[in-house]
């Protein structure tokens, strides 16, 4: 399985993305990391060239919501029903409601939401989620 | 007109901001008053100073934020920018701006200072007439900080590499210590009108398990770089590192090393102070356990005796805290700062010796660099790896130095890479590590990255 | 049958208590788990224990308060005694008790565990299998601690001094002295069954303006007193003063000499211990403020290296807290020590000198006196005013000793009275102590008894 | 004017009352302070002794109620139409409402009750309650 992988937009936390990229590789995952200060734009191309199974968006500073919101019209140019979309990391500026992100970026076109949520977990339900769709 | 002049002059042209006026600029820095300054407040008072971290994308929360942090007593008040503007992208901030403004929702994490401009920003400063601290993280700051200065923000955070290696993924080396290069001259400049604009370079850099040996070195680098362009008032800084000790142990080097080479270049009338950041690494998200963090890092800054702290606040892991979770831990600092009595003094002899020698050691490498001119040598000494700084995104950084904590929470340099640290150096490092048996570095790594929480 | 089996059986007897049955106590307590036992918890664990204080009318309410601790991670369970009870006025304490479980409001400060007996207490107890620790300030415990070591309570809290000085008003001290032997003998006997009986001296005294000197030989007196009847854990204590410096002075003089007099006596076996209380004098109304200050005594808890801290809640100012609040002291002092670490090892060589100085001359006064037994000699001692607490309201106390802060939150001894100290200490003392022009005493004292607020 | 004062009931708590005490000598009034420790009826007995234009209570274990629930059967054996009946500290078990504690006190026959405030204040207006009084 591929991974692309990065943290979106002008955020430049890093710490978190290393950690991805190595529980990735332990879980098996063959990841292609993007790294920081990457827009989605050059998610979506990274996922076309390498023809990965999931996208894997990080996003610390806040700023997610404004950098992610064009991802539907992104997505509809292409056939992507193949791919996961996932986001995680700390959606919102200021203390969020996560109940209300998830419907929120789901919207956006994420499958899968993880706000505030340890990485292992929201990785656990990642396998759990290509297990299902099988 | 000196180069210097025609380049602000250009750099004032920005599409982003109104008419710059210099003379109008220069006239208010003249008679200004004295209470803005930091440099003034440090000159004048023997207790350590307060100053939070906090912004709004909008001029109202700025405004009300700082009016809470009045009341709860803070000494000096942040101006933080939002990450868009740190890169430099105005036009995104903007329209981000516009975004809060119109839905009352925040879509930046800072304050915008280029779209609002001097003239609207310099209002507000002048109301507080309280000194304001600009905190950004912009490795091209030219523009943010003709904007900060005219809007009397007299202290200045960054540096050509504190505000690089740890805010940038690929922004140029060479093009961010000639933009500080800029920086320097016009805070140096504006510091003959009035009292000194105080320059603070960033120490907590990724804010990650940091070896205060890197951390002290570019403290002093930046220092160095600030004060050969002639700024008068500095700060050094760090945060804490996670051990007591380590945090007592860096404060004594720091203090003594900063003065040695301020001096030995030539620069004895400057004035050099002490910033202690309290924790920066990730926080936990029990808000009662972050005040329990937040208010032990205040009782350690105040055994290091720092001359100002940097508050965080207990929101810090779940985002930009409110208005008044900042003001409240404000509060809760300036009481345990005033109820603290009897400090003792420390010292360790064997770590401070150690890391005496180990800034030593980077520093006459950075220095028997054959370059002509001192940010030369530092920027060969990066490419080279004898400088780098561990969780860096930053593509110049070497990424070779690996760093794990010895069981006392001290921060130890466990993989040297090309850092010009000696043997004896290295091994009295070693010496400190204990890994279990079977124990990958990778899996202490992230436990110790997460003591915390 | 022994004369103290005799005494024993003649307490027993009393309107407010059932059939007490010696001998099921006695296999209670040779069959009970080790976990009850703190001497226990001691040996096995290299960490500071953290304790509580609390105590609740009714038995569901403990019962509700020790789940709350339990869930926060305590180590040592606190049982806080009712004041009528503290003054063996049981009939006062059954009646507020009732008037508590019939309107459900609390009647009374804490637990009056005479009226609940110990075979109701004793389920709670084991139940949680967990030290609990017997807090009251009775001067006649005699009856309150045989129901208690048949609760399964191995911890037991107090002395002739600590317990009657700052707790009444003209309860006589020689009969305070008899009761005492009989409680540390029943300590010492039940000692012999199982693990340890421990005993704990209470340090704070009348919490407010205390100086060292005093508390110290107070600690060493009450250790002795207990170890020359049979016991063999011993915990000395005192607590934060208000200086960390002093703190820390304290913490050294007090392992040292305490151990030094154990031995000097012949009680090489004995286990001695060192506990801390967090600040014991008023609190702030500020319930954040009050976090800070809890916190910061953490820390120097930790700093000294105490074996135990008792801990206090953010509610102090206001009343006994609720189980909530309680708990949630525990869990944030649990995260603080937990996340502590690197902690230097500090002195002061000059302080610890004039401290142990002080300490060794009041003790070769008392020591001295012509008296045949060390009981005696103390009596004699508090009656001479060579041993006096600031702030006691019982009229034995001599008064005349008179303290203020030093600028570092030291507290000296402005006034000897008939402290058996000599010139040369009491001029160190005097030498710290600065006065404002004008300033009177008074207004000192008051400020300095304030420092926290 | 005199005044007596002590702490009442099974209440050692003797800061407050040290300070009390010098308070009200530096205001000019007569102390007789009974010290911790003192039942109702020993305050009586001081005010009819004394001949004291105030009793000044304090209680700072919370167990004030217990003790103070009679003071209207007492005072209705005697005149004492004259006396200023005051009490203040820490007037509950657990945190209070002030509000509710007040009418409480008064009930039991206290003209000023003062739960957990400054004693300069209660001074204060202890000071102006005679004043009006005249
Ligand atoms: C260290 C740090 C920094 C360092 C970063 C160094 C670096 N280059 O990496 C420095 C000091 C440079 C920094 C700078 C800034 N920071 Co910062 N920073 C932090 C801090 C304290 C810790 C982050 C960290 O490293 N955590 C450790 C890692 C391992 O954990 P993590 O990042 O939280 O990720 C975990 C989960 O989120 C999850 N996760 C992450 N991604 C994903 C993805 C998926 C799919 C899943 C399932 C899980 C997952 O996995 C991790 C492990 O469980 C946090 C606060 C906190 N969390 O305590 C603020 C924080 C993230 N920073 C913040 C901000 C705003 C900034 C700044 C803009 C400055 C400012 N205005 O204050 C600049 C950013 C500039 C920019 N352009 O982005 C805010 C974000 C605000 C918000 N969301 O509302 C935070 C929350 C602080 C705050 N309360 O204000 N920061
Ligand atoms: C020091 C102290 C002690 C010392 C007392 C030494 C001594 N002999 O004096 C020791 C350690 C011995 C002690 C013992 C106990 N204490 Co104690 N103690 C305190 C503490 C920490 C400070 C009190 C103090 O000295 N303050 C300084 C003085 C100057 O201020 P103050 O007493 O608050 O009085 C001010 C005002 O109330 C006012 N005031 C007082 N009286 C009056 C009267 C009038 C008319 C007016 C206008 C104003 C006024 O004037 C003062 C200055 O402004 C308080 C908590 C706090 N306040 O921080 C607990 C506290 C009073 N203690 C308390 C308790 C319960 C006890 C114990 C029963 C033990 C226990 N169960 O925990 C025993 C008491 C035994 C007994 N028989 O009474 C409780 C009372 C509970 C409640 N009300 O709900 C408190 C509030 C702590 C708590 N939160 O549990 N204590």
């Amino acid at each position: 399985m591929k991974v692309v992988t990065g943290v979106v937009g002008n955020d430049v936390h890093v710490v978190a993305n290393r950690l991805i990229d190595i529980s990735l590789q332990e879980r098996g995952f063959e990841v292609f990391n993007l790294g920081v200060n990457t827009y989605l734009e050059e998610f979506i191309d990274a996922v076309i060239e390498t023809d990965a199974d999931v996208l894997l968006v990080s996003s610390l500073n806040g700023e997610a919501e404004g950098w992610c919101r064009d991802l539907g019209i992104l997505k509809s140019k292409y056939d992507f029903s193949d791919v996961v979309f996932m986001i995680g990391g700390n959606l919102g500026v200021g203390e969020m409601n996560a109940e209300e992100l998830g419907p929120k970026y789901r919207n956006y076109g994420f499958d899968l939401v993880f706000h505030q949520v340890d990485l292992n977990e929201g990785l656990d339900q990642l396998e759990n989620y290509l297990k299902e769709r099988k | 007109m000196s180069l210097l002049q025609r380049e602000r002059e250009i750099i004032v042209q920005n599409e982003f901001i109104d008419q710059f006026d210099f003379k109008e600029v220069e006239e208010f820095i003249k008679s200004a008053s004295k209470e803005l300054f930091i440099s003034h407040k440090f000159k004048t008072t023997n207790e350590m100073l307060v100053q939070p971290r906090g912004g709004f994308p909008t001029y109202d929360k700025v405004f009300q934020l700082y009016k809470e942090f009045k009341n709860s007593g803070v000494d000096v008040l942040p101006l933080t920018i939002d990450s868009n503007t740190r890169l430099n992208d105005y036009a995104t901030a903007k329209k981000m701006l516009a975004l809060s403004e119109e839905n009352d929702v925040d879509m930046l994490n800072g304050y915008p200072l280029i779209n609002h401009g001097y003239r609207t920003t310099r209002k507000m400063i002048t109301h507080y007439d309280t000194p304001v601290s600009l905190r950004h993280g912009t490795p091209d700051a030219r523009l943010l900080v003709e904007i900060a200065l005219a809007s009397g923000i007299f202290e200045i955070e960054g540096g050509p590499i504190t505000y690089l290696l740890p805010y940038s993924k690929n922004f140029p080396l060479d093009k961010a210590f000639l933009y500080w290069k800029y920086v320097e001259r016009v805070c140096a400049a504006y510091s003959e009108l009035n009292e000194p604009i105080n320059r603070e370079s960033f120490g907590p850099l990724s804010a990650t398990m940091q070896p205060p040996a890197i951390v002290l070195v570019i403290q002093i680098i930046e220092m160095l770089l600030s004060l050969e362009e002639g700024v008068k008032s500095f700060s050094v800084s760090f945060s804490q590192t996670g051990s007591m000790l380590q945090d007592v142990v860096s404060s004594n080097v720091l203090k003594k090393l900063s003065r040695k080479y301020a001096d030995r270049f030539g620069h004895n009338d400057a004035v050099i102070n002490l910033v202690y950041h309290q924790w920066m690494g990730a926080f936990p998200y029990n808000k009662h356990y972050s005040d329990s963090l937040i208010n032990t890092s205040t009782v350690i800054a105040a055994m290091v005796g720092a001359d100002k702290i940097i508050t965080k606040t207990r929101n810090e892991a779940f985002g930009i805290p409110t208005k008044e979770a900042n003001a409240l831990a404000v509060a809760n600092v300036k009481y345990t700062l005033n109820m603290l009595k009897g400090l003792p003094k420390i010292s360790d002899e064997a770590e401070e010796e150690n890391l005496t020698n180990m800034v030593n050691e980077i520093m006459e490498a950075v220095l028997n660099d054959s370059a002509d001119t001192l940010w030369r040598k530092v920027f060969n000494a990066i490419k080279k790896g004898h400088i780098e700084i561990p969780f860096s995104p930053h593509i110049i950084n070497a990424n070779k130095v690996i760093t794990v904590r010895d069981p006392d929470g001290n921060i130890r340099i466990h993989n040297k890479g090309k850092l010009p640290i000696s043997d004896k150096s290295f091994a009295f490092e070693r010496s400190k590590i204990r890994l279990k048996e079977n124990e990958r570095v990778v899996d202490k790594i992230i436990q110790d990255i997460g003591i915390m929480l």
